[in-house]
C-alpha cells in the first residue's frame, strides 16, 4: 500500500472509529437509563405497596 | 437627548463614578498593560520583527481589555444588584451600552499608557494602530460587556470570562494586527468596522435575554 | 421514543447505512483520482461532508436558540444543546481528518494557509466553550437563555471569522498549499461526493434524534424521581 | 390590578410553583405565606417582571415605572453615598422633584444625617430603611415587598406600617406574618 493509500485508510478509520465509539456510548447510556427506570419502578411499587 | 441617551448616560456616569470610588479596575489595567510590554521586550529576541512586536501588544490589549472585563458587573453580581437595574423602566439594553461604554473609557485610559510605552520600548506608533486599537476597543468592549453579564450568572465566572471571549476576540487581533502591518490598512480597518456592527448589534439585541429569566 | 418516531429513526438509520457504504465505495473505487493529489485526494469525500454537517448542526442549533428566546419553551434548549453538542462531535473529526490530509498532501499535520481548516479551528473553540458556559451556570431559565443567546454568537462568528481568516492570509501567512476544492470537478466526484453528503447527514440526524431522545427521557426520570422522592 | 391562573415555575427539573391562581383587586393586600424555599420570591419576582412563568397566564395592569420592589437584597451600591443611590434610581425612574422627595424620604426613614455616608458602611438596619426610600421614591402603585420586616427595628417597622396603610396594592412575602395580619385582605399560603 503506498503511504497515501495508508492516510486515505486511516482517515476513513478514524471516521469509523467515531461512529463506534458513538454508538458505545449510547449503549452505556441506554443501560443507564435502564437501570435508573428500574429504580423508580421498585420505588414506586414499595410507596403503592405500603 | 432622548430618554435612551439619558438612561445609558446616567448608568455610565454611575459605572465610571463607582470605579472613581473604588479605584480597583483601572489603576490594576494601567499597570497590568505596562508590565506585559516589559515582560514581552525580554521574551522576545532581539532581532525581533515588527509584527512580533505589535502581535504581543495586541495580545497585551486583549489580556487588558479581559481584566477589566472581569470587573465590569462585580459591583452587581457581588451585591445582587442587577435586579435593581432590571426592574428600572428602562430597556435593559441602555445598562449594556453603558457597561460598554464604561469599559471603552477605562480600556482607551489604559491605552493612553500602552501606546506611548509601546512607541518607546519598541517601535514608533503610527496613525493606523491607534485607528485600529480604537476600531477594536468597540468590538471588545460591546462583546465583553454581554459576556461579562453572561458569566456572571454562573459559578467560575474568572476562569469561564476569558473562554468565552477569547474566541470572539480572534477576529479583532486579526484586524488590528493586519492594520498596523499591511501596506494599506484600509482593508482591515474596514473589517474591524465591520466585527463592531455585527457584534454591536447583535449584543444589543440580546442582552434583554441575558439578565431576564 | 413513540413509535412512529422510532420507525423514522430506523429508516434514517438504514438510509445513512446505505448511502455511506454506496457513496464511499464509489469515492474510492469509482471515482477518478485527483490529477495531482492523487489518491490521497480520496479523503475530501468524507472530510467535506463531516465539515458541512458540523455547520449545517451550528446553525440547526441557532435556529433552535432563537426559538427557544421567542418562545420560552424549554424543549428548544435540549433541542439546541444536542445540535451544538453534535456540531462539536463532528466538528473534532472535520480537525482530525483534515489534518490526516494535510499530512499525506503537504507532509506536516497542520498548515495555517489551509483557511478553511483555520476558521473551523476557531469556530470549534468557540463551541467548546459553549459546554464551558453550561457546566457552570445552574440548571434553570439563565443558563438556558445565556446558551441561546451564546449560540446565536456563534452563528455571527462564522462568517465574521471567514472573513477575518480570508484577510489575514493576505499578509500574515500566505497561503502556499491550500485544497480548494471547487465545485468544477469531474461530475463522477460531484456526484459521489453527494452521496456520501447524504450519508453522513442522515448518520448524523440519526445521531442527533437518538441523542435527544436520550436527554428528554433524562430529563423525564428526573422529573419522576422527583415525585417518588 | 393582578390575574394569575394556573402560574407554574421551574427551575432546571425543580418545580417551584404548580397551578397558582390568584388575583389582586385595586388597593388590595394579598399576604403570600410559606415556609423558606416554597416559592414566595419567585412569586414576587415573577410579578415584578424580573421572571416569566413557564406556563399559566399572569396580568400585571402596571407598568415597571409604577412597581417598588423590596427584595432580600437592598439593591444599593455599597461604594455609593444614600444620596447618590437615590439620585441613581430617581434618574432611572423620572421621579419628578427628584431632590426634595430624596430628602423628605431619607428625614421620614432617619438617615438624613447618614445621606453622604457610604451605603457600604450602613447597618443591615439602616440598609433596609435605605432599601425602603429606594422601593416609595417613585411612589409606586403596586408594591412588591420579600420580608420586609426582617432585619428592620421597632421604629423602621412602625414606618413601615404606616406607609403600607397608604391605599396603595401590597403583596407581600413574610413568614411571621404577626404586623401583616390586620392589613391583609387576602391570604396565599404557598406549601
Amino acid at each position: 500500500m503506498t503511504s497515501a493509500e495508508k492516510y486515505v485508510l486511516a482517515a476513513y478509520l478514524v471516521f469509523l472509529a467515531a461512529v463506534l465509539a458513538y454508538l458505545v456510548i449510547i449503549a452505556l447510556k441506554v443501560g443507564r437509563l435502564e437501570q435508573e427506570l428500574a429504580d423508580l419502578a421498585r420505588l414506586a411499587r414499595e410507596r403503592r405497596g405500603g | 437627548m432622548s430618554a435612551y441617551a439619558t438612561d445609558v448616560a446616567t448608568l455610565a456616569r454611575k459605572d465610571v463614578l463607582l470605579e472613581l470610588r473604588s479605584r480597583d479596575t483601572l489603576p490594576a489595567m494601567l499597570l497590568f498593560v505596562v508590565s506585559a510590554l516589559v515582560v514581552f521586550h525580554f521574551a522576545l529576541p532581539a532581532d525581533a520583527s515588527d509584527r512580533a512586536e505589535i502581535g504581543l501588544f495586541w495580545i497585551a490589549l486583549v489580556f487588558t481589555a479581559l481584566l477589566g472585563l472581569t470587573r465590569a458587573f462585580a459591583a452587581e453580581r457581588e451585591q445582587g444588584l442587577l435586579d435593581g437595574l432590571v426592574l428600572a423602566p428602562v430597556d435593559r439594553s441602555a445598562i449594556w451600552a453603558a457597561k460598554a461604554i464604561s469599559v471603552v473609557v477605562f480600556l482607551a485610559l489604559a491605552e493612553a499608557v500602552a501606546l506611548p510605552a509601546y512607541a518607546l520600548f519598541f517601535q514608533p506608533v503610527g496613525w493606523e494602530l491607534v485607528a485600529a486599537v480604537v476600531l477594536a476597543d468597540v468590538g471588545i468592549a460591546s462583546i465583553g460587556a454581554l459576556l461579562a453579564a453572561m458569566a456572571a450568572a454562573s459559578r467560575s465566572r474568572e476562569l469561564l470570562l476569558p473562554l468565552l471571549f477569547l474566541p470572539l476576540a480572534i477576529p479583532a487581533v486579526i484586524g488590528g494586527v493586519g492594520a498596523s502591518v499591511a501596506e494599506n490598512p484600509a482593508s482591515f480597518l474596514g473589517f474591524l468596522a465591520l466585527y463592531d456592527a455585527v457584534f454591536a448589534i447583535l449584543a444589543w439585541a440580546s442582552f434583554e435575554y441575558v439578565v431576564t429569566e | 421514543m413513540s413509535s412512529p418516531n422510532r420507525v423514522a429513526a430506523a429508516a434514517l438509520a438504514t438510509a445513512a447505512a446505505g448511502l455511506l457504504v454506496g457513496g464511499i465505495a464509489l469515492a474510492i473505487f469509482w471515482a477518478p483520482e485527483d490529477a495531482d493529489q492523487g489518491f490521497s485526494q480520496k479523503i475530501f469525500y468524507i472530510h467535506v461532508p463531516v465539515a458541512l454537517t458540523a455547520y449545517a448542526f451550528f446553525g440547526f442549533g441557532a435556529w433552535k436558540a432563537l426559538r427557544l428566546l421567542s418562545t420560552r419553551d424549554s424543549r428548544y434548549d435540549l433541542e439546541s444543546y444536542t445540535a451544538v453538542h453534535m456540531g462539536v462531535i463532528f466538528g473534532l473529526l472535520t480537525l482530525v481528518t483534515g489534518s490526516i490530509w494535510a499530512k499525506t498532501s503537504w507532509g506536516q499535520w497542520w498548515s495555517w494557509g489551509e483557511r478553511q481548516l483555520v476558521l473551523f479551528l476557531v469556530v470549534f473553540l468557540f463551541y467548546s466553550a459553549y459546554f464551558m458556559l453550561r457546566y457552570s451556570t445552574d440548571p434553570g431559565p439563565r443558563r438556558e437563555r445565556n446558551s441561546a443567546v451564546f449560540a446565536l454568537f456563534g452563528v455571527a462568528l462564522i462568517p465574521v471569522s471567514f472573513l477575518a481568516v480570508r484577510i489575514a492570509g493576505t499578509i500574515l501567512h500566505p497561503t502556499v498549499f491550500t485544497h480548494d476544492d471547487g465545485v468544477a470537478m469531474p461530475w463522477e466526484m460531484f456526484l459521489a461526493f453527494c452521496i456520501c453528503l447524504g450519508g453522513v447527514l442522515a448518520l448524523a440526524a440519526t445521531f442527533y434524534r437518538v441523542e435527544l431522545a436520550g436527554k428528554r427521557i433524562d430529563a423525564s426520570l428526573k422529573e419522576l424521581r422527583e415525585q417518588l422522592a | 390590578m393582578i390575574r394569575g391562573r394556573e402560574i407554574e415555575k421551574r427551575f432546571g427539573d425543580k418545580r417551584v410553583l404548580r397551578g397558582l391562581d390568584f388575583d389582586v383587586p385595586e388597593g388590595g393586600f394579598l399576604l403570600v405565606t410559606g415556609p423558606n424555599g416554597a416559592g414566595k420570591t419567585t412569586l414576587l419576582r415573577l410579578l415584578a417582571g424580573l421572571a416569566a412563568p413557564n406556563a399559566g397566564e399572569l396580568e400585571v395592569a402596571v407598568e415597571r415605572a409604577h412597581v417598588g420592589f423590596l427584595a432580600h437584597e437592598p439593591l444599593v451600591y455599597r461604594e455609593l453615598t444614600a444620596l447618590e443611590n437615590l439620585d441613581l434610581y430617581g434618574r432611572l425612574y423620572r421621579v419628578p422633584e427628584r431632590r426634595e422627595r430624596t430628602g423628605m424620604l431619607l428625614e421620614r426613614f432617619g438617615l438624613w444625617e447618614a445621606r453622604n455616608e457610604r451605603a457600604g458602611t450602613y447597618s443591615q438596619g439602616m440598609l433596609q430603611r435605605l432599601a425602603l426610600c429606594r422601593t416609595f421614591l417613585h411612589d409606586p402603585a403596586l408594591l412588591l415587598l420579600d420580608e420586609p420586616f426582617a432585619a428592620l427595628d421597632d421604629q423602621g417597622a412602625d414606618l413601615l406600617q404606616d406607609e403600607l396603610a397608604g391605599g396603595r396594592t401590597v403583596v407581600v412575602a413574610a413568614h411571621d406574618p404577626a404586623r401583616l395580619a390586620t392589613l391583609a385582605t387576602a391570604r396565599l399560603a404557598l406549601a
